[in-house]
């Protein structure tokens, strides 16, 4: 009983495990450390049988096998539970075979079970020699070669902003329109109060000899035309509460015309001399 | 010969510039790259496809060509170059036996569990088994077969394709006989359907998707 | 330009094949490979440099060159086809409120500074906020106001108009056009304007060029 792991080729393509059986003369090779389970040590005893796997004889092959663990009992060498699970099965399927079926309609038969067997063998057979022209394919990293320097894609980190023109427009747009309402803020600011009016005008009227139009005291304050209506209306109040108070003098020569104001005190003196 | 490279030289500037597009992208990078992600790069209307075939027909025969793997394309060193190149790859581990075998079960038969696996190797496989395969990124767990015990199902990925050059898990050598010859059904005796080994990422009738769990059990190890 | 192809395809078998094995082993190679190293994979007697010169005509003007480094040859993408191997990966990000608004401002404010952009806002910017639009590409230092402390103006770049699809800043729209597109409603206070915006490169009566530190401290958020 050859080994005949070289029939296809294949044991140059795997590692051999330590202790794992190499070519030998069958008749020496009495352990099982090289077979991958009872299959495998089927599959080895039948290709002794140098025939195409689908005409192999099942019960020749059960009776190497059987004869094979005999052998490795009488050796008194363990042997895994599994070998004897198939030794047993093979006894079972060797009398299955010789005698005729009691009850053909039970359970299958001989043959059928021998046919189950021989196409478990095959089919581990053509899985070993799909492997081996698998492993014999030109391997990418072994046979052949990818780009040994490649060139990553460069990823660019462009932060990419989304925004149309039209998100731009709105946001300038209310933003500008939110802000309206404190631009409001800063032109009332600019009213003039009547108190300030009452203080510039006494203080001004105090430092003036005569007549003098209004505008004339307030175009220091009336620094934009925007500031005008403000100053006028009031001061107009202001100086018409300084004239009940008695302290200023008005005079308008007619509708719309300027307004005239003197300081009271002064005039006082001077209607005396003049009366 | 002389005219598929005047192709490149006398066409049109555009064409002429698609194609240097073509060309550097496919050879910059390390990853075989999709028709779609080729045609990203370059101006609308563009036929990548023809681009592609003529690229390819300009470097056959070449020290490196184009070759079509997982359905994407990538340049790589002529295969006939292999026995000088070898040496500057690092030395590589050597599948065990019982792993290129679970490999080769997994790609024919997927999606396949753990016990089917077995049941064809006739022996039982280590967890370790499994994990080489895993860490070498050229199996996946896919989902779970909707039987009692909801066994994980294992696929081959993109990266296997890619690893052993195949183009589609289509062409997996020998796969047509060993279809005509019922060796890819998983029953006994071969019934009358035949079943085809699928690495699409959609699940199948009798697939569940995976759990959270497997795939944080996966962790590293899930390549794909 | 047909000849230098010719080259590889009529040169003797020999000499064919050691081109073959030069082009394979730069594509391959991690790092440049130098002559010598080439050499040590060729038949004796090889002329490596003119092996060398063949490969680097034969890719000129190609979407990949071979181009020599520090003494060593290596391929690489050709330089002019930079801009398509970048890829973007900024996803399109929402531009702050206070963003948007400080870009309008500047857009009709130009040249204005920071503080009376802080002005006409109300409120005061945070200095990210003129980086985000600086990083954006949409705004520029364009000059120091002549005012005390000297404060930096900023303005629009060209890339802003095209960003936004204006043919010149002119082209933003009035007090006018504004309350007709409904933007500002009815109730605006007289002496309320809008500023007819101008982006200029002229520095204005107002404005000093930017001090050489100025762009120093940009640095790379200065796009324009």
């Amino acid at each position: 009983m050859a080994a005949t792991r070289d029939k296809d080729g294949q044991s140059e393509l795997w590692e051999m495990a330590p202790g794992e059986r190499k070519d030998g003369d069958a008749a020496l090779v009495v352990d099982v450390d090289g077979f991958e389970g009872p299959l495998d040590l089927l599959l080895s005893l039948a290709r002794t049988q140098k025939v195409d796997l689908a005409k192999i004889s099942i019960l020749a092959l059960a009776e190497q096998y059987l004869s094979y663990i005999e052998e490795l009992r009488r050796l008194r060498l363990e042997l895994a539970a599994d070998y004897l699970v198939m030794a047993a099965w093979l006894a079972y399927l060797k009398s299955r075979l010789l005698l005729p079926s009691p009850s053909p309609d039970e359970e299958p038969s001989g043959e059928e079970m021998a046919a189950a067997l021989a196409f478990r063998l095959r089919r581990l057979e053509a899985m070993r020699e799909a492997a081996a022209k698998l492993v014999n394919r030109d391997r990418l990293g072994r046979e052949v070669f990818a780009r040994g320097m490649p060139e990553a894609v460069e990823i660019v980190q462009r932060s990419d902003y989304a925004a149309t023109l039209y998100d731009l427009l709105m946001a300038y747009a209310s933003q500008r329109q939110r802000q309206m309402v404190s631009v409001v803020h800063v032109r009332r600011r600019q009213v003039w109060s009547l108190a300030e009016a009452r203080e510039v005008l006494t203080r001004m009227v105090g430092s003036i000899a005569d007549w003098t139009p209004v505008d004339v005291f307030l175009s220091p304050w009336i620094l934009t035309p925007e500031m005008r209506a403000t100053v006028v209306a009031s001061s107009f109040s202001a100086s018409l509460e300084l004239v009940r108070e008695g302290r200023v003098e008005l005079r308008q020569t007619a509708p719309f015309a300027s307004l005239y104001m003197r300081d009271r005190d002064r005039d006082g003196a001077e209607t005396k001399n003049d009366g | 010969m002389v005219d598929r490279d005047n192709l490149t030289l006398l066409a049109p500037e555009g064409h002429r510039m698609a194609l240097r597009i073509v060309e550097a992208m496919l050879f910059a990078s390390a990853h075989p790259l999709g028709a779609k992600e080729i045609a990203a790069r370059l101006p609308e209307g563009s036929d990548v496809d023809a681009l592609i075939r003529e690229i390819e027909h300009l470097y056959s025969g070449r020290g490196v060509n184009l070759v079509k793997v997982a359905g994407k394309y990538m340049f790589r060193t002529a295969s006939d170059l292999a026995f000088l190149l070898q040496r500057d790859s690092g030395e590589q581990k050597k599948l065990s036996r019982a792993a290129l075998e679970t490999l080769a079960i997994i790609a024919y038969h997927q999606p396949v569990t753990r016990a089917e696996i077995e049941e064809i190797r006739g022996v039982s496989i280590s967890k370790g088994t499994l994990d080489v395969l895993m860490e070498a990124g050229w199996i996946k767990m896919r989902g779970r077969r909707r039987t009692p015990g909801r066994p994980v199902t294992y696929g081959t990925t993109e990266n296997f394709l890619v690893h052993f050059g195949l183009e589609m898990i289509g062409d997996l050598p020998g796969l047509e006989e060993l279809k005509g010859a019922g060796l890819l059904d998983g029953r006994i005796p071969p019934g009358f359907s035949v079943p085809e080994p699928r690495d699409g990422d959609a699940l199948r009738d009798d697939e569940d998707p995976l759990d959270p769990d497997d795939l944080l059990a996966a962790g590293l190890s899930e390549h794909d």
